[in-house]
């Protein structure tokens, strides 16, 4: 059976959770953009099957700067007291699947060697409602990394806007249940067919990148990269964290910020020298990583095809114009020697 | 982790009244990276400093810091103490807990607490303190001296006396200065060239002294003992080596008319000249301006016929030589300022009204003290007798009027000449002395006569001599029937004064030699608003300047008199023989330095730099390739103030003692 | 346009004057090295970016001498980092593109619609300049007409945003730092961390690093992926420049920079 | 804030002086026993030429209520010229604090010559009392609250 629900009654539901003290996030109009941020009233949601934020869900998992423990000079000595991480419960509403489907991928990441408690005490504190596509635009390319416009991984429940004001729920996990109190509702297929076609194939471009590090196409093809991290701060899988410790006199804290391979001194070393001193080269590390570093160790591309950083990039720049520009090279050189299936 | 001890002063009862030192002590004991904290009651006297240094000792301890009074009283003496325990100096610091604690507050707990913030900002520096050593700087043990006035020579004589070079530099063809020019000098009436001219022979006969004459300095490089200066020797169109100075050429030259500048344009001279007899070089020079072959190109040419030894070179050019030299005396003297020419000084770029109503320039009879100067003396055009200019008659009524600029703000000059009271009363008496039936008047606004034997002087004009004083101005001066009309008040008498002159002596303004401000800025000397150049400290360092090596003496710091000019030119000259005294300089480390890895040469340093110490560099390999641009600082130039540091984006740029690191670290210990 | 563009990028490609041409391709900036794709070069109403910045990157350094596609707007950029001897004018080639607005808001005040010094200027500025975009009431005056504590507010939830990936760092042209102060933790001036104590400390350095030098190409703004209008605070400094000095950066090649010099009849009505 | 909490309330302030006026005109207030509030931290730089910017937003993550910024009169540096660059970049400085909000009453620009022991005093007496009076630097404070490096005791 189906149930739907309106933009009004998802407003109710958003108050009530806030007033329960839970954190409320969801994508908010501010200025020309699309942000996800923690909602002060429910009327700043904005339910949009066809905007895309120009920011990630991520930030609510994996804040951009959080405190590992504090410090305080007792006299000589010095104490330290852990950080509890916070027990608030949070929401996060009208997702993308792109985001949501990013969240298994940090899973593996956060707990692969050893736990990151504070990673995983948010996780499990936190639901997430994704709102499914109804459009796509040329950044986009979630078919292409094997997600969709409705890919269910990640995501606790599921909105799909009818186009009447009307949204069918779909609740995909207990949490989802616990929010809707629905079993399931169907997928409209129209959304499939809305979805974005494959724009590379990233077996053949993981074939590629293990053949070809010292390709030149690197330098031509990444070249315009100006080293911001506006790509990985935007993208729902980058994950990369520098631990620095913050204080004065009296103390103070070792804190874990995000931190963008991109960055120039991302990797300088104590003793002055930079494995990766070119802009290239740090480029071709992020790609690495995601296409073949991170699918070799977990199966599956670091990457959900949301297309933020192309649309973040100063310069227009963005792992698809790289991908697609590299499996076209693949493509040609297999036609000149096919590999054996 | 460091070893830092903490010595609390209670200064007798100065600091310990206001603030609980004990407390203090105990305090800062409990502070991370001190390994002592004590407090005594004298730090500073003997048994205060050997505390300290045993500490040092036995606590094997690598900084200190002294909390006591400012450091400005007593830093060096710390630093000394460690230094002599075995701690780098550099690592110690003070907290002031006196001058900015405990004699400005009353309140015991309050005064305690910020002596202990105090204490712990130093403890946070001390912590990252770099040990630094002294700067060696070599010197070139020659000095330039810039000026061949009475100073100049004074001070070229006592350092080449001393046993060093010295390049002289002169502007005029000869050296001599204002002095050659005078009569006779107060308070002691003794002939100014029987005085002066002996020592400028020595100066052109001293083997350890180079003299350029017709000559100017046209670029300094370089810094603290180690200048290199161009200079610019003027073509002077006579060979001074071979030339014998017979006098042929002078004689023969039929370009007789010229005003002379050594007289002021009382009497004449020939194109080619000597500038006066006695002069040093003895030698002469062709002025291109009334030269008829220099002029033309072609024609006369007498004066090349004539000589024997063929000295005389039409095609001469000026010449560029450079000099090596460790230090810089500055003795460019003065100029009168120009009456009665509107901004005819270059004084300022705003205009400067002249005394157009005394007349200068209109009136013949009316003459400057230096061109009187020229009136009086036994060598000047009149051979010594005072004659209107006019019609050469004897002037039986003579004006003086002092104050001609000085201490004049609506001239712009609001300073005392200083030699002007002098002068005129001297003046007044030679006059009397050579016409006998003359009567001198002056107008002044104060006699100041401070100075041995000056008072007693100006008595002596005025009783013996019967010169006549007005306290007042003079307010106009016209041609009235052959005579000048002198219009002015008596002040005292409360009436006013008209007296029929034959002739008006102006005591004008001293005011510093025209160029100076471009010497000043080719040296980084400061100069005032008239441009007399700075001296570093108007007490303690009054003749060195805010460039290290370059000192001044004599009239282009202010004006002077001659006992004056001749006494700092050997202070001067002392300072320069002090650098010469070691064979290398030793300055404080605490100078900038440039990280220059991570430099962008953005060079906004360079252009800020008030000491132009920064330059524009570039790193290379050890093989020499090229590798990028930075700035660089020269240690031997910097002073340490740091504004490189504020303008530099990066942060590329630090200060020795005063470190990002440090400062931030202050800061941060204030919480 | 476009075409003559490719012709120039063709001919100075051939003669072997430049080994690159820097310019705007279909989707971002394209560096053209071999005549056959000077096709690739395009000018059209997306090309925002002011090229000028990577001049100052070593990675496009490497490719030797440059030609690059500027607009009036970002040329001012050269003149400055020439002032700051960042580049060697002599060696570089500027291809000038009259421009009538690309529709941004800086388009409208524009008073550089044809490059000044270029080495060669491609079309010419519609007469009367035509900016393609609708005049938007000036956002500095709108800020400066609120209070301190509206401002203060405005700014610090403006920056709660900030999430430091420095693109506005990153494509501005005049920040070409080798490491910048904020990339430094010894001392820490300013904080890593995006926090708003860490995060003001760094937008207040940013915009007075670029004092009296920002030329106002807006880079900043436009990059800025949390949509924070970090050129308000260059304007402002752009402005009290202006009032004090006289002065606008990359406007005028012989004019001395502001910082570096000084006069004694400066403003110091606000020193007690 | 009511009188109370103002006549309670002490004010942080935090003084970046030049070493060789400033500095020296502390000490001659001293020197003369020129009593003024204790409420002052004074650090000593060579010259206002080497004060950064960068200086006066960290004295406020420290929790200053309010900064004080002195060196040499016009034409007395002794360096030559470190204050007229300093002043030029106050100047603009002030313009971006306003920009951004900051209140620039809490940032005090003067010029204390080594003579001036009793403007010295004055200028202290006086900033102490108006920061007194504004309060603490809240809007600063809060901002900084929680903060690793910020100053625990203006973070309570």
């Amino acid at each position: 059976m189906s149930t739907a629900i309106s933009v009004a009654a998802l407003g109710e539901l958003i108050a009530g959770w806030i007033g329960q003290g839970k954190l409320v996030a969801a994508p908010v109009q501010v200025g020309d953009r699309l942000l996800y941020q923690a909602l002060s009233s429910a009327a700043a949601a904005v339910f949009d099957a066809r905007r895309r934020p120009a920011n990630s869900i991520k930030e609510f998992l994996f804040p951009r700067h959080e405190q590992i423990f504090r410090y305080r000079l007792e006299g000589k000595e010095i104490a330290l007291s852990d950080v509890v991480p916070e027990e608030r419960e949070q929401i996060v509403i009208a997702a993308k699947p792109c985001d949501a489907a990013a969240l298994p991928i940090l899973d593996r990441v956060f707990n692969w060697d050893c736990e990151d408690s504070f990673y995983t005490a948010r996780r499990a504190r936190t639901t997430v409602v994704t709102l499914a596509c109804a459009a796509h635009d040329d950044a986009c390319f979630c078919t292409s990394v094997g997600s969709g416009p409705a890919d269910e991984s990640g995501s606790d429940a599921m909105l799909f806007d009818r186009g009447d004001g009307q949204f069918e729920v779909k609740a995909i996990t207990e949490k989802g249940r616990a929010l809707f109190g629905v079993s399931s509702a169907e997928a409209d297929d129209g959304t499939l067919k809305r979805a974005p076609q494959t724009k590379f194939d990233p077996a053949r471009v993981a074939r590629y990148l293990e053949a070809n590090f010292e390709s030149p196409l690197w330098k031509d093809l990444t070249l315009a990269c100006l080293g911001c991290g506006a790509c990985a701060y935007t993208c729902p899988t980058c994950h990369c964290f520098d631990i620095v410790d913050e204080g004065n006199a009296a103390g103070g804290a070792r804190v874990k910020n995000w931190d963008s391979c991109q960055f120039p001194f991302f990797t300088l070393h104590a003793s002055g020298h930079n494995p990766r001193s070119a802009q290239p080269q740090r480029q071709r590390q992020r790609l690495f990583h995601k296409f073949s570093i991170y699918p070799a160790k977990f199966g599956s591309t670091l990457c959900t095809g949301c297309g933020n950083c192309e649309r973040n990039c100063p310069v227009g720049l963005g792992v698809l114009k790289v991908l697609q520009a590299i499996d076209g090279e693949a493509r040609r050189l297999d036609e000149k020697e096919p590999v054996q299936a | 982790m460091a070893r830092i001890g903490v010595f609390t002063c209670w200064c007798g009862e100065n600091i310990a009244r206001t603030v609980d030192v004990e407390q203090v002590a105990a305090a800062l004991g409990q502070l991370p990276g001190v390994h002592c904290s004590l407090d005594y009651k004298y730090m500073c006297s003997e048994p205060g400093q050997a505390l300290i240094a045993e500490k040092i000792k036995s606590e094997n301890l690598d900084a200190v810091v002294v909390a006591s009074c400012s450091p400005h009283m007593h830093l060096r003496t710390f630093r000394k103490t460690a230094a002599g325990a075995g701690v780098n100096p550099y690592r110690v610091e003070m907290a002031n807990i006196r001058e900015h604690c405990s004699w400005v507050h009353h309140d015991r707990a309050a005064a305690t607490a910020k002596a202990i913030d105090l204490i712990r900002m130093s403890v946070a520096k001390v912590l990252w303190d770099e040990p630094l050593e002294p700067i060696k700087v070599p010197v070139t043990r020659r000095a330039l001296v810039v000026g061949g006035g009475v100073a100049g020579i004074q001070a070229a004589l006592d350092i080449a006396d001393g046993g060093y070079e010295v390049v002289l530099v002169e502007r005029e063809p000869s050296i001599g200065g204002k002095m050659a020019g005078l009569s006779e000098t107060f308070p002691t009436l003794d002939c100014s060239q029987c005085i002066l001219t002996p020592r400028m022979v020595e100066v052109g006969q001293h083997p350890r002294i180079k003299l350029y004459t017709y000559s100017e300095v046209e670029q300094v490089e370089g810094y603290l003992g180690n200048f290199t200066i161009t200079i610019r020797k003027k073509a002077r169109y006579v060979d001074i080596k071979s030339c014998t100075g017979c006098g042929d050429c002078w004689n023969c030259c039929p370009i007789k008319r010229n005003p002379s500048e050594f007289d002021y344009g009382l009497g004449m001279r020939p194109a080619i000249y000597i500038p006066f007899p006695q002069a040093v070089p003895a030698r002469p020079v062709i002025d291109k301006e009334t030269c008829t072959r220099l002029k033309k190109g072609k024609g006369c040419g007498l004066c090349e016929k004539k000589c024997l030894t063929k000295s005389i070179h039409f095609d001469d050019q000026d010449e560029l030589v450079s000099e090596k030299v460790g230090a810089v005396v500055v003795a460019t003297g003065f100029k009168l300022y120009s009456i009665g020419q509107e901004g005819g000084t270059d004084l300022r770029s705003v205009a400067r009204p002249g005394y157009g109503e005394y007349g200068y320039g209109k009136f013949k009879d009316v003459v400057t003290s230096l061109q009187f100067e020229r009136l009086l003396s036994a060598s000047g055009p009149t051979g010594g007798r005072v004659v209107r200019p006019s019609d050469g008659a004897e002037p039986k009524n003579v004006v003086f009027i002092s104050c001609v600029g000085s201490r004049d703000d609506a001239k712009g000059l609001p300073y005392c000449s200083k030699i002007c009271c002098m002068y005129t009363a001297k003046h007044a008496m030679l006059y009397k002395h050579k016409v006998h039936d003359g009567q001198a008047h002056v107008f002044y606004m104060d006699i100041r006569a401070g100075g041995k034997n000056y008072e007693e002087f100006v008595r002596r004009a005025i009783e013996q001599d019967g010169a006549r004083y007005y306290r007042g101005r003079v307010s106009r001066i016209y041609e009235e029937n052959g005579k000048l009309m002198v219009r002015g008040a008596d002040t005292l008498a409360g009436a006013p004064v008209a007296i029929e002159a034959d002739l008006v002596v102006l005591a004008a303004a001293v005011v510093p030699a025209t160029g100076v401000r471009e010497l000043a800025r080719k040296l980084n000397v400061g100069y005032d608003e008239y441009g007399f150049l700075l001296e570093s400290h108007p007490k303690l360092r009054p003749v060195e300047t805010s460039a290290a090596g370059v000192f001044i003496c004599g009239a282009c710091q202010a004006p002077k008199d001659i006992p004056e000019a001749v006494a700092q030119a050997s202070a001067a000259a002392s300072k320069a023989l002090i650098m010469f005294g070691h064979e290398e300089l030793t300055r404080e480390p605490e100078v900038a330095r440039i990280d220059e890895k991570n430099c962008a040469a953005c060079f906004t340093c360079v252009r800020t730099c008030p000491y132009h110490a920064i330059d524009r560099a570039e790193v290379l390999t050890a093989r020499g390739v090229f590798v990028k641009r930075t700035a660089r600082v020269n240690p031997g130039l910097c002073m340490g103030c740091g504004t490189c540091v504020a303008v530099c984006p990066s942060k590329s740029a630090d200060l020795a003692g005063f470190t990002e690191q440090e400062i931030y670290a202050e800061v941060e210990a204030l919480v | 346009m476009t075409e003559r563009l490719r012709q120039t990028a063709r001919r100075l490609l051939e003669e072997g004057n430049v080994q690159v041409v820097i310019g705007y391709g279909a989707s971002g900036p394209v560096f053209i090295t071999r005549p056959e794709d000077a096709d690739k070069l395009e000018w059209n109403d997306r090309c925002f970016a002011n090229l000028t910045v990577y001049l100052t990157r070593k990675e496009v350094k490497a490719l030797g001498k440059a030609a690059l596609v500027v607009k009036g707007c970002d040329e001012r950029a050269l003149v400055v980092l020439e002032k700051e001897s960042q580049i060697d004018r002599a060696a570089l080639y500027v291809i000038g593109m009259a421009c009538d607005g690309l529709g941004a808001a800086k388009c409208v005040e524009c008073q550089t619609h044809v490059p000044r010094f270029a080495d060669e200027v491609i079309g010419t500025q519609a007469e009367p300049p035509a900016p393609r975009c609708a005049p938007e009431p000036n956002g500095l005056d709108r800020l400066m007409a609120k209070s301190p504590a509206e401002r203060w507010a405005f700014w610090t939830a403006e920056f709660a945003r900030c999430v430091k990936c420095y693109a506005c760092r990153q494509v501005c042209p005049l920040c070409y730092c080798e490491r910048c102060i904020a990339d430094k933790n010894r001392p820490d001036a300013i904080d890593t961390s995006a926090t708003p104590k860490g995060n003001f400390a760094w937008h207040i350095t940013r915009a007075f690093h670029l004092a009296a030098r920002c030329i106002g190409c807006g880079e900043c703004t436009r990059a800025c992926p949390a949509g924070i209008p970090l050129g308000l605070l260059n304007q402002a400094l752009a402005q009290a420049t202006e009032e004090n000095f006289g002065y606008r950066p990359g406007m005028d090649r012989e004019a001395e920079p502001v910082f570096g010099a000084w006069s004694p009849a400066d403003k110091e009505d606000f020193i007690g | 804030m009511s009188e109370a909490i103002a006549m309670s309330f002490e004010p942080k302030i935090i003084a970046y002086v030049c070493n060789w006026c400033t500095y020296l005109g502390a000490d001659l207030a001293g020197t003369n026993r020129l009593e003024y509030p204790p409420n002052v931290r004074i650090l000593r730089l060579p010259c206002t030429g080497r004060i950064d910017f960068n200086l006066i937003v960290k004295a406020f993550e420290m929790g200053a209520d309010a900064v004080l910024v002195s060196g040499c009169h016009p034409g007395d540096c002794h360096y030559t010229a470190g204050n007229y660059h300093a002043r030029r970049r106050w100047m603009l400085f002030r313009s971006l604090l306003e920009t951004l909000g900051i209140e620039t009453e809490r940032v005090h620009f003067t010029w204390i010559s080594a003579a001036e022991g009793k403007k010295f005093q004055q200028v202290i007496g006086e900033l102490t009392e108006k920061t007194r009076a504004m309060g603490p630097y809240a809007a600063y404070q809060e901002m900084c609250v929680g903060q690793a490096s910020a100053c625990p005791e203006a973070a309570k």
